[in-house]
């Protein structure tokens, strides 16, 4: 399959129709609505899902096999920050707090896309490493943890572990409940192996894409309402929008070629890099970045690099993966 | 029947300070407090709350009089500037005074 | 099978079983208790899954096919309440504004009452045409445009658009969660067909039968609430809550096999004609006839036809397409 | 510490009114508002909350009082009769006077 | 437009209660109730309102003042002691006082 | 298999390990929370899937089969408080109301022990009577009924059903929504048979054992809560919550084989005499006996009974059951 075969393809998958009509929803007013209980069962179910399919693959390829690229995954998003930092500062003039929470939620990672990207390998047959939702539990604190720091001026030395809003951002950022269930799913996932799998399969696996497509209607309806935001986060932040998952998701597939994975494992590593987080990131940044502008970062990560990814993105960075296979 | 006078603040907020304002009562000298989940609209613009992340919560207490000043002046220096939030005070009439 | 047999088939299914212990719970005054979400979530997952079967059927019969009959059940629905009316005012007495309610509850359609009829066909192996839920989708509306116009006394020039109460229902009425969320997930399954379809499958059509029954439990608890004001609305509503389902059901299958639907497919047309909505036409005739009594409508579309339509009048009108067909 | 008198005008009605409802606050005046899912009883009977067609929703507004007469009678006026609803006034203070 | 005083009673309890709470207004001469779900913490500890049989309800009354003694005085006579709750009595302004 | 395999492989079960996840959530202080729609609904869902499938197996055994193993149990149930009461009071010196509130919570019994019972034996592939679940809901009532007779000192002639309290509370145990669930579920399933089965299998069946697992995610949570409330409740009840299951079990697995339960049947009957209530008992003690203290007898099934049950309690009833067989 060609690159505009597989972009068409992974247009008209359920998912993404989902987030379209979602985002139509909200354009339109419609009163659609969904209760809040359901987006956060919704959130609970697809991160215990991925978490616990994980945990069975890592049982079967053995930890030795993981310890490796989930290092350097874990390294990517913490470092990440330290280049997007600067580039917001110096070209996008923005404010230390504003350069800070952007950098933190563009190093940490969106569950969806990775999801998204593995059901684009599936619909291709593309074979990839089961266990690499690791890589996602990974990657989602330490951007936020060294983004926060550079937002608090950490090198100007207004950085304090005594500011209450710190403290609780950083303790969700490392215990928050993301964190808890995928890294928790993943354990019991590794320890019951097989035999869990075949007695949960019917609720974690048989359903799972329908139920993402739910999710995503939803995403499309809060993304939606973003959209009036384009406006004011001005054409620098739109264009880092674009160019910086392009960038981060080279950077993941070279660096997931490097450490030995797949195609489809290297692509997934790509996804990751070039995914912005809209959930964990969010909640930590404002905690502890209060006078950083929430508009900037998420109306960034959620009405434009989502949309990006999960469209162009994936089958984009697949295509860098193929080539760069040795 | 004998009916005290006491205090009623209610804070409404971003969902996520929850447990920052809870806390901050409790330093204040509050001997407990009632929350539930909120929409609503206002300076900060429109808070939805089908995502926790653009919810409020509205936060009620009843205190003494000289708590309620604690409380609305804290909230005024660590908390109003930077986040979507309204705080009020109100008067009410409780039976067991020695309960807050 | 014969009509008696068919008729006690349905009455034994788990949907109608859940639906009676649902008004055992309501009347025995249990603390059996929904929560507000899970009604919502239960409506979307339901409109959703509807419609996208519809719309994968589509995918697979082509427009062409669709189109006629689409357009015929369309006007059926507006048109009902044009002579629902009439008799409701001067058979019924009723007051403008209640007969104008009562008609736009008739004319639109219950999408529960129309799963509970393909589910009939179903279980006695009758096939009919996948795509006839987009009859539902497009019965809707117009019923409820059309009883709000007669409601407001349209013809005595008192109806204007300047109402904030009928902009709001004219609004909803179009698109309304309910219409929105058929449509939408049609349009999906008509763009993603068979691939779609093999992806979400696990959750849009595998538990769909007990989700429905669920669902069921929920408005028998509902109905149920509703069996006390059988009292108030009287002798004449109680009548027309049993005769209109009958006369619209035969119209719908009439009408049905003269546009070339199969003995399923009349028969589906002809249990939409006769189901009364529940769930759209309150909400947009309570914001633009608020002088209407709710009690009236409510009780009859709720406690009288639907639990009519689900027990005996599927089989009947099963009964009468299978005879009309040449 | 300075605080201003202000009035809270609390609204409690059938669920499908909250987006009039809100809509006449706007244009009576108001700056924000905080809604949120209520069940309850009144002269229009029982109100269960596991269905949105039978539930309410309660509206509260911080206002001028000026708006708040605004308000309560527009209210009176336009859906009093024909809605199950309930609306009452009371006094609270609160500290940025200008945000209402 | 004319406003009448009206006495605005609040009770936050746990849910089990609820019926017994709603009944005892009634029984006392309340027309109607309000009611919604809360999380608190108080001198019985925290409530959360993730499992029912730990959480709280809140629920709101509004009577005439002769009304609010009864039920302040009944609560206090049969629930206070033996269940987590809270009550308290605040001044309201109304426009159909026949409603209350 | 031997007891040692049975227990670790018993542990290393999906559903415990979510279990042990929910009380590391809870000791940890995450900010994961479910919803309270969400576990209403896991409740809603579980019970109705129970009765269900009981009901189905009642069809097909024949209630001939069941009336007497079902009689045995619900005996058992309404004894237990019987000797309970009077070890609670002189061993434990709990005042009259504690210890009639802790003896309903040990009478009555608790579904998820129970499906995790039936889950370790299908992984045994060990047969059991299907229509077992008919004791779980013929057990629920009748301790918590005597357990607040004897709380309200019934042999002093305090009892009296003026009581408000005591009204809603013996009204919410014989017609509360377990009950109701349970019993209203097995009716439809005994009704609809294999054919009703079919048509909702995909969703009473299918995903079952994974919604147990995020049910007991939010069970270990609530436990995790009480871990606290350990000291508070003394060594006495910690024993008591240690040996009376291992006490009531044993009776339980006698009284099943006596009655000609299989092996599996009788280790259930076992389960459900060790397990303590803690949904239905909790609510109706309240309201009834407020002047017990609830951390005693919370604490002591869930945070005590419960996880011994479901851990080393579950195979050891098997143990016994095997052993006892004829
Ligand atoms: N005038 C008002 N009356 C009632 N609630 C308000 C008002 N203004 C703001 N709020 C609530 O307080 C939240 C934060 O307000 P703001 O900081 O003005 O955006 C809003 O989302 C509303 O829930
Ligand atoms: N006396 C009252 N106290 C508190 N809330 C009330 C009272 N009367 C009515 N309500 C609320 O207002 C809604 C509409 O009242 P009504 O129009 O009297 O049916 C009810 O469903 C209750 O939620
Ligand atoms: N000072 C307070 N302010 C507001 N709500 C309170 C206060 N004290 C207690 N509550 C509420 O009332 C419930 C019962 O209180 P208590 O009986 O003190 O445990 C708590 O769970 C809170 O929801
Ligand atoms: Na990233
Ligand atoms: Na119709
Ligand atoms: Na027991």
């Amino acid at each position: 399959m060609d690159l505009l075969t597989a972009i068409q393809s992974n247009l008209l998958s359920p998912a993404v129709l989902f987030f379209v009509l979602g985002v139509f929803a909200a354009v339109s007013k419609s009163d659609l609505k969904f209760p809040e209980s359901l987006y956060t069962t919704l959130t609970i179910y697809l991160l215990i899902a991925i978490g616990f399919k994980g945990g069975v693959a890592i049982h079967e390829a053995g930890v030795g096999a993981v310890w490796l690229p989930a290092l350097a995954a874990m390294a990517l998003g913490g470092l990440i920050p330290l280049w997007t930092y600067p580039v917001l500062r110096k070209l996008g003039s923005f404010s230390i707090a504003d350069a800070g929470a952007i950098a933190a939620h563009y190093g940490s990672v969106s569950a969806v896309t990775f999801i998204a990207a593995t059901n684009f390998l599936k619909s291709i047959h593309e074979p990839f490493e089961n266990y690499a939702s690791t890589f996602l539990a990974v990657m989602e604190s330490p951007a936020i943890i060294v983004g926060v720091m550079l937002g608090k001026g950490a090198f100007g030395g207004k950085f304090s572990l005594s500011d209450q809003g710190v403290r609780h951002a950083l303790r969700d950022a490392v215990l928050g409940r993301g964190v808890l269930l995928l890294i928790g799913a993943m354990v019991i996932g590794a320890l019951s192996g097989k035999n869990g799998m075949n007695s949960v399969e019917g609720f974690f696996v048989t359903p799972f894409q329908g139920v993402l497509a739910l999710f995503l209607l939803e995403m499309g309806m809060v993304a939606g309402r973003r959209l009036g935001d384009l406006k004011k986060v001005g054409v620098f932040l739109l264009l880092f929008g674009l160019i910086a998952p392009v960038v981060h998701g080279a950077a993941g597939v070279l660096l997931g070629t490097w450490v030995g994975l797949s195609t489809g494992g290297a692509m997934l590593l790509g996804v990751l890099a070039a995914s912005a987080s809209y959930i964990a990131a969010p909640a930590a940044v404002r905690l502890s970045l209060p006078e950083a502008n929430p508009t900037y970062s998420l109306t960034a990560a959620l009405a434009i690099t989502f949309p990006f990814n999960i469209t162009v993105g994936v089958p984009f960075f697949f295509e860098i993966a193929k080539r760069l296979q040795p | 029947m004998n009916l005290h006078p006491m205090k009623l603040v209610t804070i409404i907020c971003e969902a996520i300070l929850e447990e920052r304002v809870v806390e901050l009562l409790r330093e204040s000298g509050a001997h407990g407090h009632t929350a539930f989940n909120v929409r609503g609209s206002g300076h900060q613009g429109e808070r939805t709350a089908d995502i926790t992340e653009t919810g409020n919560v509205q936060i009620q207490v009843i205190v003494k009089p000289t708590v309620a000043t604690t409380v609305l002046e804290r909230l005024h220096r660590e908390l109003f500037a930077a986040y979507a939030m309204v705080a009020y005070e109100s008067e009410v009439h409780v039976m067991r005074p020695d309960k807050f």
